[in-house]
């Protein structure tokens, strides 16, 4: 089954990436915007089937490789 | 020759190509600014040189091709005028439409700063007259996003125009997987437009210009170019 | 940036060490009100002021000081504002009374110690501008971003007194690769400095690397950077002028790093993990375009004097500016630019968000500068003038946050001759009694594949060497990097840098005293193997426990070597930085005092490389 | 309101990060793992409070400036 895992700098972290996005935004017009953030999605293709298993596989990858956790969160969502 | 080269936020390389466009033409090109309308009158070559515009955020060139400049390079183009993007210049190109295709991250996923060889793969265009065909000569590169894509009707209408310029190759010459260490498709180091005006490219021919630094193997692109503006 | 401070800021190193000889005017322990009938801000509750300055890293008799010295128990702000600009990473409290014996004169020093950065005459008007200096605590906890902010701050350091940063080089210790995290770190430290430098556009043009297990807990990233500068046209940090604007520029202020320049004093343990956040993130972009704009301002004449905010930004940047030209500051804090809502004077002055400039305009200049920023979108605000008072007073949300006298901060300041014990001598072997263990056949695969000794390619292939277009020789190149001099090719000219970095840490331990003269020399004989005229030196010094004896001994013979290298070769020290404290669990490093060395060739078509060409015949100088 | 962009490489762009993410995770040892893709997600906050009309105003962002048709694809979601 599909998993994904979904990588955001953590609050209060700086993201030079989503303020450089929001700035160009703004340059090219687009109004009402506030805070950009920037991050990552993985997209996994698991054998397991069981939607518990997944995710538990999911995050245990997340923690060890996915983010970086002194400065990333993640979250994970089963397809 | 009345070249412009242009700035945006986190260029860095634009000082590295005035010296070479002064080296080849003897003049001192102009330097533009990413918010300016319209090119200065009687500009015949700008050049959108390397660096990390906007720190190479989202994506490597995306946001400076949205620049207020890029309307007027773009008609600058359509009206045939000649348009070198070298590195970050060749990505804005890609994002900007002026060519096709897209630059990825090298298939190393590392930012890969070394010499690399590269083959003329045709010597009729504004950029190429001073080398031979399948003449080889050494350049740096200096960039990780530098693995050119196209889908495959793309890369097979850009062969069979004739409008890939150069290739990563062997110092003899061949094409080989070992001398494309980004992963470009088909060892494509830079591409032309259909009017061979417009060039993009990975490497950087301005970093060899001068035998006390790191020997003149990419000046000749340069005098080609001054030779072609000059005669035009 | 710095996690290890800079060097010291003063005019004359008063000598009072511990214990302190200070009498506190007002008893301690007891809450103390004002003495002067001046304006107090919310103070903190006496039991609760003493137990944060220990948390703070203050010793109780350092702690005494700051009572002694506001007459009072201080604020949370300026108990902050104490524990920073007192820490070892800024105050050099423990290092200070050693180093003053390097030389750090000569006929082309421009400046020496005590600025952001050491500047010589290169000839042909110009100047070169060159630091050292660590970040090796937070590259151990996020080696990417640890790195990469190294960088960024070293050329802060550069930029701000006028210089365009023309190339950067590192010294590097890891741990075996085998090593837990080791791997990660290594990966991490490389590709940081890359992606910032290549970034930023200076191209990283050498360094060194070493690997030994007594770095296995606490890797070592020294970064260097070299700028030009018309000799003329130098930039310091000295504020003057009674009601000058004080200028902050760059980017927001947001909660990273608070108090990271008290945690790199502190001994790393189990629970540095905990630590973490105090991570600060690095936006190479966004230095690219403030050493653009500096550089457009400093062609006014607006500047009257200007500091990047390093460690501690805000405090030690108005502290130190306003100290040294003998200024009172006072800040209104609610003008500075930041990037979360809710931030309290206290984030604000500790925080070590990166790429942020404090500077000190002439009156009516604020127009001028503005405009520049605001082209290279960067913040720009007014945060404060200049006073007479001689103190720093700041302001928040319509109240006092602190009041402190800026003479006494910096004289009264800690500073420590602590105890050394010296490294016992090493027999000296005979050659000839050692026996030949493998044979040279073996012995050269051997030693050209060890991991000090194999090729550094991996390393400098993930650096641009060549942006700019000057670099003459790039790593692997000649013994020294080469880089030559746009602005002596504007004017004619063909002149350029030879520069190096250099030190063997395992000799360092064998005898610190030999280790700090042979890292001297190596820099030397670097630079003149290239062709070079061996000019000045920078230099980190990366050492353990400085409460040790045995460390401290390390510490001031190595210093001892140095010095006396320098002066044989006539090579001044101009700048330089100190992180001590580098052990884990209570083991220390090897001692590593890492010598970045600067020279000029005139013509940069005299630079002399590796590479031997058919032909050409050997020759070899010096005893075997 | 809460808008995300998630931007994926199209199917048939290489995807060297996802590629290289996947043969990671395989030496760390997890298991049952197929194809691996690495994409960005750009969070956005918006001052519109009207769904459609935020839906509407990302998915001109993304057309302009946040994804690359020519290498990849993207997908809106108003949170
Ligand atoms: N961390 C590094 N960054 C960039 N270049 C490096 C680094 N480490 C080593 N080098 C380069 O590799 C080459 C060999 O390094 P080293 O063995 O230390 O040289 P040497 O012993 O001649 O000083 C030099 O050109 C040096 O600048």
């Amino acid at each position: 089954m599909k998993v994904l895992v979904t990588v955001m700098p953590k609050a209060g972290v700086l993201d030079p990436q989503g303020k450089a996005i929001g700035h160009a935004l703004a340059g090219l017009g687009f109004e009402g915007l506030g805070e950009v953030r920037a991050g990552k999605v993985i997209e996994l293709e698991l054998a397991e089937t069981d939607p518990a298993r997944a995710r538990a596989a999911a995050e245990a990858m997340a923690r060890k490789l996915l983010a970086n956790t002194v400065i990333e969160s993640f979250r994970v969502e089963v397809a | 020759m009345q070249a412009g080269i242009v700035l945006f936020p986190g260029t860095n390389r634009e000082r590295d190509m005035a010296l070479a466009l002064q080296r080849a033409t003897g003049r001192r090109p102009a330097m533009l600014w990413h918010r300016d309308t319209a090119l200065p009158a009687g500009t015949d070559l700008v050049v959108l040189p390397g660096g990390f515009s906007y720190g190479d955020y989202l994506r490597c060139g995306a946001m400076a091709a949205q620049s207020p400049i890029m309307r007027a390079i773009r008609a600058f183009a359509d009206r045939g005028g000649h348009v070198l993007g070298v590195c970050n210049g060749f990505q804005m190109l890609t994002e900007a439409g002026l060519l096709p295709g897209a630059l990825l991250r090298n298939a190393t996923l590392r930012f890969l700063s070394m010499d690399c060889h590269l083959r003329v793969e045709r010597a009729d265009t504004p950029y190429t007259g001073r080398f031979q065909r399948g003449q080889v000569f050494r350049a740096t590169m200096a960039h990780g996003d530098g693995n050119y894509f196209a889908d495959d009707a793309t890369l097979d209408r850009l062969e069979g125009e004739g409008l890939v310029a150069l290739r990563y190759a062997t110092p003899a010459g061949e094409a080989t997987p070992e001398a494309n260490r980004n992963g470009s498709a088909r060892n494509i180091a830079g591409i032309l437009s259909p009017n061979l005006r417009v060039l993009g490219l990975m490497p950087h021919p301005e970093n060899q210009v001068d035998p006390q630094i790191d020997g003149t193997d990419g000046l000749p692109l340069f005098e080609s170019l001054a030779e072609a503006l000059a005669a035009a | 940036m710095p996690i290890t401070g800079r060097r010291p800021q003063r005019k004359s190193d008063r000598v009072s060490i511990d214990p302190p000889a200070l009498t506190p005017s007002s008893p301690s322990g007891a809450t103390s009100g004002p003495t002067s009938g001046r304006p107090v801000p919310a103070l903190l509750e006496a039991d609760r002021a003493r137990q944060l300055a220990g948390e703070f890293g203050l010793k109780p008799e350092e702690y005494e000081r700051v009572l002694a010295i506001l007459g009072r128990t201080p604020s949370l702000t300026e108990l902050g504002i104490f524990s920073v600009m007192w820490s070892e990473h800024c105050s050099y409290k423990s290092s200070r009374v050693w180093l003053r014996e390097l030389p750090t004169k000569a006929p082309w020093v421009i400046q020496g110690p005590g600025e952001n950065a050491g500047v010589i005459d290169i000839g042909d008007g110009l100047a070169a501008v060159f630091k050292m200096e660590s970040h090796n605590h937070p590259s151990f906890i996020e080696p990417y971003q640890g790195a990469a902010t190294g960088v960024g701050g070293i050329l802060r350091d550069v930029f701000t007194m006028g210089a365009r940063p023309i190339a950067n080089l590192n010294a590097l210790r890891f741990g075996l690769p085998d090593a837990p995290r080791m791997k990660q770190v290594i990966d991490g430290v490389v590709r940081g400095i890359g992606g910032y430098g290549n970034c930023v556009g200076v191209p990283t043009v050498g360094g060194e690397v070493n690997f030994h297990p007594r770095y296995n807990g606490n890797p070592l990233v020294n970064a260097m950077t070299v700028g030009i500068a018309r000799a003329d046209r130098i930039f310091t940090a000295a504020a003057t002028g009674i009601g000058n604007p004080v200028v902050y520029v760059g980017s927001k202020t947001g909660r990273d790093g608070i108090h990271g320049a008290t945690m790199a004093s502190t001994e790393f343990s189990a629970d540095s993990e905990e630590k973490r956040p105090t991570v600060q993130i690095g936006d190479p972009f966004a230095e690219k375009l403030l050493i653009e704009a500096c550089l457009e301002l400093m062609a006014t004449d607006a500047i009257v004097a200007i500091q990047d905010m390093g460690a501690a930004g805000l405090t030690s940047s108005s502290v130190e500016m306003a100290g040294k030209g003998g200024m009172g500051i006072e800040l209104v804090l609610d003008h500075v630019p930041q990037r979360e809502a809710g931030m309290t004077a206290y984030e604000m002055m500790l925080s070590e968000s990166q790429e942020r400039m404090l500077m000190i305009l002439k009156p009516g200049r604020e127009a001028v500068a503005e405009a520049i920023f605001t082209k290279w979108e960067l913040d720009f605000a007014v945060i404060g003038h200049l006073t007479e008072t001689g103190r720093i007073v700041l302001r928040h949300k319509g109240q006092l946050e602190a009041d402190i006298p800026l003479a006494p901060l910096e004289s009264e300041a800690p500073l420590y001759r602590r105890p050394t014990a010296e490294t016992p001598k090493q027999p000296v072997l005979e050659a000839a009694s050692v026996a030949d263990p493998m044979g040279i056949e073996a012995a050269l695969p051997a030693l050209l594949s060890s991991l000090d000794l194999c090729s550094r390619r991996w390393i400098w292939d993930q650096y641009d060497s060549m942006v700019g277009g000057q670099t003459a020789k790039r790593p692997g190149a000649a013994d020294a990097a080469i880089v030559r001099v746009e602005e002596s090719l504007e004017q004619g000219g063909a002149r350029a840098l030879a520069i190096t970095t250099d030190c063997t840490p395992r000799y360092c331990l064998a005898d610190p005293e030999e280790g700090g003269k042979q890292a001297v020399a190596e820099a030397w004989r670097n630079i003149t193997a290239t062709g070079g005229l061996p000019l000045a030196v920078t230099d980190n010094m990366n050492f353990g426990n400085p409460e040790k004896p045995e460390i401290m001994g390390q510490f001031a013979a190595a210093v001892r070597g140095m010095a006396a290298a320098c002066t044989a070769l006539d090579f001044p020290v101009v700048s330089g930085n100190v992180s001590l404290y580098n052990e884990t669990e209570g083991r220390g490093i090897l001692p590593t005092p890492a010598i970045g060395g600067v020279g000029v060739l005139e013509d940069v078509a005299q630079a002399v490389g590796l590479a031997l060409a058919p032909g050409l015949d050997l020759i070899l100088i010096g005893e075997t």
